[in-house]
Order: C-alpha cells, then structure tokens, then sequence
C-alpha cells in the first residue's frame, strides 16, 4: 500500500522536505504514519491533518492511496 | 494561476479564485457582478469585505509575505465553506477571491462578497465565510521584517485590534 | 446636492454624502481611499455595504421610487451615527453614502465603508452604522408600483428574507 | 413666541401641508404643538417627534425658536 504524506509551511521548512511517500503492508493509524514520515515520536501539539484534502481527527484510519497532510495552524485572509 | 467554479449551487452563483498577481477588489466584484446580472434586481444588499496587507503586525514592520497554499484543499475548503453559507443563508451570490504567492504592504489578500435580497443574510454570510476562512482555509502567511528576519504567522487573531 | 463633512473626528477621516444622482459605489470608495492614504498601510479590513433597489417589495413589482429626507436633520443623524461608531470600535475610516430623491432599480441607495486594521472592528462598525441608518436616519421611501399604484414604505424590516 | 412645525412623508401628504409656523405666547408640550398645529386631538401612534434635528420624547418643553418635525417611522437604507 502506498501513502502520501506532504509538509505544509513552518513544518515543511523545520522538517527540511515537503513529504514523503510511504509504502507499508496494512493500514496505520495518524500517528503511525507522523511517526514513520518523520522519524519522530508522538506528533507536536497544535498540527492540523488532513486525509484526502479533508480535516480528520486522529482517530481515523489511513490506508492504500491516502494523502495525508501534516500542517500548523492556517493563517489566511 | 486563475481557478474559476460556478456550480450553481442551488441556482448561487459562486465564483471562487486564487491569483497569483495583485488585483483591484472592486474590479473583481463588478467583473463578478457582470456575470450573475440574472439576479440584478432581485439583489437588495451587498456586504463586501476586503482583507489588506499591513506594513505592521506584532508591533514590527513588515516589508513583505508570502503566502503559501495547499493546491486542490484549499479550493476545496473554501467551495465548503461556500456551500454551507448557502445551506445558512438565503444568498443569491457569492464571490471569494485570495490571493496567493508574494504580497506587498497595502495588497488585497481577500476579497469576499456576498450578494442577498436582504441586508442581514448578507451581513451574516459574508462574517461567517470570513470567519471560517481564516480558521479552515489552508493558507499560510510568512512575513518578511525590516529587521531582515522572516517568521510564519503563528496564528489568525480573533480580529479586533489588541487592547 | 453634495454634501460632505470631514470633521477628524479622533483622527478619524470621515465623508458623510447626500447624492441626488445615480452613483457608482466603488468609484465612491475608491475615490475616499485616494483621499485617506495617510492610513492606507495601516489598513488591513474593509467592510462595506452596499444598499441597492430591488424591483419588487413585499410581494409586488416596483418600477421606481421616491427617497424623501429631512435636510439637515438627516446629515446631522448620520454623523451622530458615525461618531457613536467611532467611539465603540476601533475605526480608521468611514464613508456614508445615501442617495436621495428618485431612484429605479438596482441603483445603489446606500454604501457603507468602513476600514480598520482588525476585521471584526471593520464588521461591527459597519453593520452598527447600517442599522443605525435604517432606524434613526430621516429618510422615507414611497414606491412607485407596476400596478400604477404608489405607497409609502410602512416600516424597515429587519433585514432577513420572509420566512 | 415663533415655532417652527414641519412634518415629512406620508404625513405631510395625509395633512396637505408640509408645516406651519406657531406664535405662542408660552411653551408647549410635543401633544399641545401638534394639535394646534393640525388641529387634532392627540397625537397619532407610531409617529417621530423632533425638536431641532434630534429626536425628542414627547415629555420635552417647546420654546421659542424651536423646530418641531413630526414624520412616519424612517425608511432609508
């Protein structure tokens, strides 16, 4: 199963990178796929995810052909 | 880049745009207007706001942004947004325009106009998609300083000057 | 007829217009902008209202109206208006502009513009001002009705579509 | 004493006038300046009472010099 994941803005510039695609055998959670990005554990306070270009909670499940978004809070307008 | 949606969403027309180059809010709306004259005299108020940048933020001068997006959400968020005005509202039409890339002091960054046959329905679309704009739309502004120094805004105000 | 008052009340550019013609009201806010750029910079909201005549009310067609006003009494309540929005939010700019006299559909009757630096500053002013106007402004409406029959506007609504 | 009555709208037409000016030899109350300016007794409902270019209650005293406007609820804006 393949996996997008893609950085937006202050933590595309801190992590160094604008995503990375993963590939894995079975469905991960948020924080499994934060974790396996990223390399780093638990994920930061205050960030926004989205799966398919639309808000979720941490609860939901990511699987085959996601595109999971990582990004601070927004600041348009 | 110049992405243009008219869904007529329950006979709304809805134009949503994100430019890349400084444009005149006014221009846009009577552009806009132009195209929806359909319902031209069914249109009793209009409330327009306009975003602007600032040549200050957090007590230091800024010289200038760049503002950053998600291409495919962020549309896809403000057509949402939009959306649930309409479920709210009764909106005859709605125009959203943002401007995305690098901003200069004194630059239209938003413009949202909200056409209704009655001024409360106008006035209260047009705050709400404001509102949920700022706190749902993936943007993301980094200032440049005078002082030399850039950082990314860290957050969207409440929007009332600070006490 | 063209009035215009800019009294800096608190700092405050303020133009308050009675205009017998036709108008175009962003020609109106563009040409007030030119004249304020002392704060231009420092504007970073601008919401704006704008009043336009539709060609049916309470349920028949109208083909033309008349706008009565109590002259001085009606520039004089405007700029109490402004002022009492003045004092409440914190404002840069204001322009009020009415029309008077015979109007047909889809001109503008009233542009509202109020700039600020925060965006809820520029929301609150402006709608207080508006339904400041529409309740304590001297000005009457009497519709022309396609049925060749002419009435007096009985009472402003408040602001929603009818259920 | 001069008092300057003006009325505006729908009043001005249901009266056939747009006003009159008062000589009194002491001050009125709001209810006394419009009946002896239309000749009728009480003051309609609903209707707006201005002394000099701000609205008044119908408690103030009319006095010399005054300009008194009587008009139907605004409709502006």
């Amino acid at each position: 199963m393949s996996i997008k994941v893609r950085y937006f803005a202050s933590l595309k510039e801190s992590l160094g990178s604008d995503g990375v695609e993963l590939f894995v055998t079975e469905p991960l959670t948020v924080e499994q796929t934060w974790s396996q990005a990223t390399g780093q554990v638990g994920l930061p306070d205050n960030i926004l995810v989205a799966v398919n270009m639309v808000y979720v909670d941490q609860t939901v499940e990511i699987t085959d052909g996601d595109e999971v978004a990582f990004f601070p809070p927004v600041t348009g307008g | 880049m110049r992405l243009l949606f008219s869904p007529r969403l329950l006979e709304v027309e809805v134009v949503i745009k994100l430019l890349a180059e400084a444009f005149d809010p006014f221009e846009e709306v009577k552009r806009f207007q132009e195209q929806s004259v359909g319902s031209a005299c069914a249109v009793g108020a209009t409330s327009i706001f306009i975003g602007t940048m600032r040549d200050f933020n957090d007590g230091d001068p800024v010289v200038s942004m760049f503002l950053e997006y998600y291409p495919g959400m962020t549309e896809r968020q403000l057509k949402d947004i939009v959306a649930e005005a309409i479920g709210q509202w009764a909106v005859l039409n709605v125009l959203v325009v943002h401007r995305v890339g690098d901003i200069s002091p004194g630059d239209p960054i938003v413009v949202v106009a909200v056409e209704t046959s009655h001024r409360g329905d106008a006035f209260d679309a047009c705050r709400f998609i404001m509102e949920a704009l700022k706190s749902k739309a993936p943007f993301w502004k980094k200032e440049q300083l005078k002082s030399q120094k850039s950082r990314w805004v860290g957050n969207n105000s409440k929007g009332y000057a600070p006490e």
